[in-house]
């Protein structure tokens, strides 16, 4: 049946600045200084090993369940570096890296992830809020934070990460479209890394990319090589750009893979073969960005050696304290706080029913 | 004071809360140039502007979602959810969120967010317009969850519940609307959350009732005062969670006779809270089982029966009687 | 920053075949048999009709609230007129003329809207849910039959109707996803009549059009002139074809405006101009449907004048006959029936109660 | 008879049902090739096919509003939510539909679907994986909300959920998943829903419990048998609404002690209706208050502390104790 086509607004790209062997597209260099990519290079490998080690703990049973990052560093990681200390990052739990990055300490991230609440902490400082398990659901308040630096006239960003899986949600249609109609200045960063557990990216949406969910909203969307972490900052730093401009909200989606585990709970040989996996470690970010970084004369084989000595010097350093930390007995009359700013009778009472049940049982035994 | 309606009294809160502190934001689906479906923003829209009264997309659970990040951020925002009956789609913002961040931070962010819904039957409404489910958000730890009984109580509440730093479910009765005036003072006037009141003073038996139910339940006590020569003692709850039990408690001491109102589903109700409190703190002198005169366990009829749905006086009156003669 | 373009599918058109005069595009006309024409126009006249009579009703106290579909006749019927009996239709609450059209009472439509549950049956033979009020929720559940109807390999489609204000929804974001991704025999209509109560189309998404959101989810979207009964018609057939033939979902976005208030108890003065309501009078589905009948000699005055009064006379009886039947004293202990199966002992009691109570009373009295 | 693990028992009900119906169709999350991320659905999708087994998109209410649909038209969709603390995803899908089509059909349609869901503690898992809401679902009209509390429980409660005409809430406590085997038999069992069960039988105190719960119940029972010579019954109730209140009722008016335990946060939890329903048909028999033990009225804490939240023997015979001494 023939009839009008309608002019959309809206183009969809593919920005892929590094590709596999490291060599780069020099017309889309973002030129970043030498200091920046080393500083860059640095906190990928930080990541990669603090996954390593933190898989290692949680097989020894030292520490719970938790989601590894590996493969994936470059997708959150070049994302987060434009952001400014006072710009806020919502993260989802497949962040590590960036979390870092912003200043999270390693001891947080390994107190949380042994079952101790303390480890949720934010810092004063830190402008990011704590990790969120519900999946998408983080996402709208990002709007809502950028909408509160709209409203105060502050040239400030709120950058909201979700995975491939999290475009399902009702959440994050629900904020792509606040966000559209609100023009405020969010980054939206979905690491698409093919999988939600067990589910493909290719039974979660019929949609050829998940960059042109952009077009529903009327927003900006772009997709990126996200094992490229040049390519990720080049893109989020034209949104940040945008977004400071008051030209509203950009979707990035970072094409990446998840190499290990959903958790450490789950077990992809369920549902994934080892050649997807074997075809995506040959796109590995870290891999790429140091042939590049070596090619470009800026790391040598000695620096390789020293950035990963000293990481894990860093890395051992946090399991002690943290260990030491989770062993002082805990108080388990902490569950009582920062329930209410002020607490309620009912919950004085709650408390000091646990307090006293444990004195008697203390004396008891 | 000037004798306001109750849709006039939280008009008058939000107005001068607006006024006081700018990073009060009023937000939800025509609450901008509309006014609110039920006129509660009216004239907002023009004297503050688009930018702190917002018109948002039809989604509750975005409205919701968006309003907990502008609380992290430092605003207050005050946002309205239509009827009651639509916040279950903002139900796991809530539960996962909003009543959480302080929690989930420990204690660096919290969210100072303020949720209105009307609730409650008895004005000819359509389909999923006329619900009373409180009891789902009294259930939430870290939430606070407030029933003003009029216009001088809603107004004060309101005004209280947007300068709590911690998130309130704020249900107002959309049969109490536009039923009845009282003189609301002009100047600031604010009531503590999580405290309840003594409605009336009597001595024989203690009604316990909130929000629509109220008046019913006073007009049962007169009742019960002229016919029956009965003192009622009726405490008005304010605030659902965190449930004040003092006030109930010592009026229970004294009259041995309790009974609860509600248009919320008996089973699992909020009655059933009140009456676990008055076991485990007054169980002694209770001289016999509580009562309880609530809603049906049943969806709300549409209105041609509703009437029979919602505590009459008449079914007050009935069960105060049977309750005294037991 | 250059970059490469990706090549998307998916391409949004816009059909229009009736013009405002009434005047027919020749080159895509559905040729519909002048049989359904005069049926089509007869239950656009019964639409607009029933609802006159409706704005009476309830301006006497003789019915509660309703939501007015004047100006709408067309992107509804012409949508719900390709359904076979045994498709479903999955309705929100302002396709009367469709839902009579399915063969719905009248009678039960002011029974409903008058506070009677009763006006809620369903009869049996009329595959449609009732009423839905929950802005955009009934959406999955017409993927759900539309899955059912595949999964029994039965060549059925369903089609939800909803209008441009439920787009927003996280529901309706999540019905689109599944459709595509479970290839159900789908139809999503949306009667984007520009406004929802107070907020303009405009403000409740940033995308240009309602259909290309579409896009977002992999499946076929199309434009319609909504007041164009011929046009709807069209792309509603084409969309059940599809759907018949395994080949998936369709969203259908039917442009046409609500020419009355939200519901009596809206007033649309407070948020829109009479201009711009004027400015819609001139496109109304009905006159430019008579033109085009007139012009093609299937109707002429007289036959005008038989058809409304012939409605008109149909309309007074179901008034008087749901009047008579709402006049018999509703019995409230009607409240327990339809919540279980089985009624549960509690209910049983809380039955019990009420009927003894009633009866207590009706003795005092 | 096999000994199985609850897991193994809710598979085995879940293929026999598929085998004897194939209108029975079980969806969600990772439910397919992955065979649920408990395991509950492995196999099903080898034996039964993609169609049968369906994984989903990642949006829990679409699959809730999507089974309501397939429901409606005659299908069984039992779908799983992947953890019950992101079932509040699709509370309004549940409120709003699930719990009131055959009331807003007027009988016309019903749903018969089960949403099964992992719940509760003891699991050392993530933040929002741990909570113990049943109280929610407990307090919707026309809805039923089940929790067994064994594998034989749960296979005879999973099967005739599933055979139910009305929608059902069907909990399993993920402590149990893998705690202990039960035998189960091969063939068909059932166990009707809304009817409790008397787990332990005794005379002079009523312990009522649930889910998790019921084993430290249990223990705590014998505990006091051996150490206090104290013969407590324990009251298993298996469906939580409608609530079945007859066991119960009949064993206080024969023991005149009563205390309820479960995981649920204390205020407006399950056991305040418990103990609503006590006062209202057993007042005249207690001869002391009702006691709870429960979860306190904060967020479950994350997993090194969570022993502490969870009641456990000790807290229990601690209470027991302190009610018989009254
Ligand atoms: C609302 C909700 N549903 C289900 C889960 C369980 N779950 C945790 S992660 C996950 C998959 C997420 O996939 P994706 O969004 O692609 O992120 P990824 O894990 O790949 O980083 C699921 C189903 C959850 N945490 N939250
Ligand atoms: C979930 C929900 N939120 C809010 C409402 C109140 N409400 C009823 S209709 C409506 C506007 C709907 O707009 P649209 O989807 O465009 O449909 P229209 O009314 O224009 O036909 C609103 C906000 C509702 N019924 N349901
Ligand atoms: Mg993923
Ligand atoms: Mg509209």
């Amino acid at each position: 049946m023939p009839r009008k086509k309608i002019d959309l607004p809206g183009q969809i790209d593919h920005l892929s600045i590094l590709d596999e062997d490291g060599k780069l597209d020099e017309s889309l260099d973002p030129g970043l200084p030498d200091e920046l990519l080393i500083k860059l290079y640095e906190a990928m490998v930080l990541g990669r090993e603090f996954d390593r080690r933190m898989l290692n703990l949680q097989r020894q049973g030292r520490i719970g369940t938790f989601p590894p990052i590996t493969g994936q560093e470059a997708a959150h990681l070049g994302a987060a570096a434009v952001l400014q200390a006072d710009d806020w990052m919502v993260p989802s739990f497949r962040e590590t890296a960036a979390e870092l990055w912003r200043g999270r300490s390693m001891e947080s991230v390994l107190m949380a992830f042994n079952g101790f609440n303390e480890g949720f902490h934010v810092e004063e400082g830190r402008n990011d809020l704590p990790n969120s398990v519900p999946v998408g659901s983080q996402v709208l308040h990002a709007v809502g934070i950028a909408w509160a630096m709209k409203y105060r006239k502050e040239k400030r960003v709120a950058m909201a990460f979700f995975g491939d899986g999290a475009t399902s949600q009702g959440d994050v249609h629900e904020a792509f479209n606040f966000a559209g109609v609100f023009q405020v200045p969010a980054i939206f960063v979905c690491q698409n890394n093919q999988w939600a557990i067990s589910i493909p990216r290719s039974q979660q949406t019929r949609s050829k990319t998940i960059a042109q969910k952009a077009l529903a909203y009327g927003i900006e969307g772009i997709q990126v090589d996200g094992n490229d972490i040049l390519a990720v900052y080049a893109a989020a730093a034209e949104a940040a750009e945008r977004a400071r401009n008051g030209d509203g909200p950009t979707l990035i989606e970072c094409v990446t893979y998840r190499l290990m585990m959903h958790t450490t709970a789950d077990d992809p040989k369920r549902y994934r073969t080892e050649e997807e996996v074997e075809s995506w470690q040959k796109k590995d970010p870290i891999h790429r960005f140091q042939s590049y970084l070596k090619e470009k004369g800026i790391i040598d084989e000695d620096g390789i050696a020293d950035v990963e000595a000293s990481v894990k010097d860093r890395i051992q350093e946090a399991v002690d304290t943290a260990e030491k930390q989770m062993a002082e007995t805990p108080d388990p009359l902490h569950m009582f706080a920062h329930v209410y700013d002020t607490m309620p009778p009912h919950l004085e009472a709650q408390r000091e029913q646990l307090a006293q049940w444990r004195n008697n049982t203390g004396e008891e035994e | 004071m000037a004798k306001m309606t109750m849709v006039q009294a939280l008009n008058l809160a939000l107005r001068q809360e607006m006024e006081r502190d700018e990073n009060v934001i009023v937000l939800g689906e025509d609450v901008g140039v509309d006014g609110g479906v039920f006129r509660v923003t009216d004239g907002l829209h023009e004297a503050f502007g688009e930018e702190r009264v917002v018109d948002t997309p039809l989604a509750e659970n975005g409205i919701v979602g968006m309003s907990i990040g502008m609380a992290v951020y430092g605003l207050r925002p005050v946002c309205e959810i239509q009827f009651s009956g639509f916040a279950y789609q903002n139900f796991h913002q809530i539960e996962n969120h909003a009543s959480r961040l302080r929690w989930r931070s420990q204690g660096r962010y919290h969210v100072p967010m303020v949720l209105r819904a009307p609730y409650g039957g008895g004005v000819r409404a359509l389909e999923h317009h006329s619900e009373s489910r409180e009891a789902f958000w009294a259930h939430i730890p870290g939430l606070k969850m407030v029933i003003p009984s009029g216009p001088r109580s809603a107004r004060a509440l309101l005004v209280s519940a947007i300068r709590d730093p911690d998130p309130v479910i704020f249900y107002e009765a959309k049969a109490l609307y536009r039923a009845f005036r009282e003189e609301v003072p002009e100047e600031e006037e604010t009531l503590p959350l999580g405290e309840s009141r003594i409605a009336r003073e009597g001595d024989d038996l203690t009604l316990i009732s909130y929000g629509a139910m109220l008046r019913p339940t006073l007009s049962a006590a007169e009742q019960l005062e002229k016919e029956d020569g009965v003192s009622a003692e009726v405490i008005d709850l304010l605030t659902i969670s965190p449930l004040d039990d003092t006030l109930f408690v010592t009026s229970v001491k004294k009259t041995g006779h309790a009974m609860i109102v509600h248009e919320a589903p008996m089973s699992f109700g909020p009655g059933a809270e009140i009456i676990a409190r008055l076991v485990e703190k007054a169980f002694y002198y209770l001289e016999v089982p509580i009562g309880r005169v609530t809603g049906y366990d049943v969806v709300i009829p549409l209105f041609a029966r509703e009437k029979d749905y919602i505590p009459s006086v008449e079914r007050i009156t009935h069960e105060a009687r049977r309750i005294l003669e037991t």
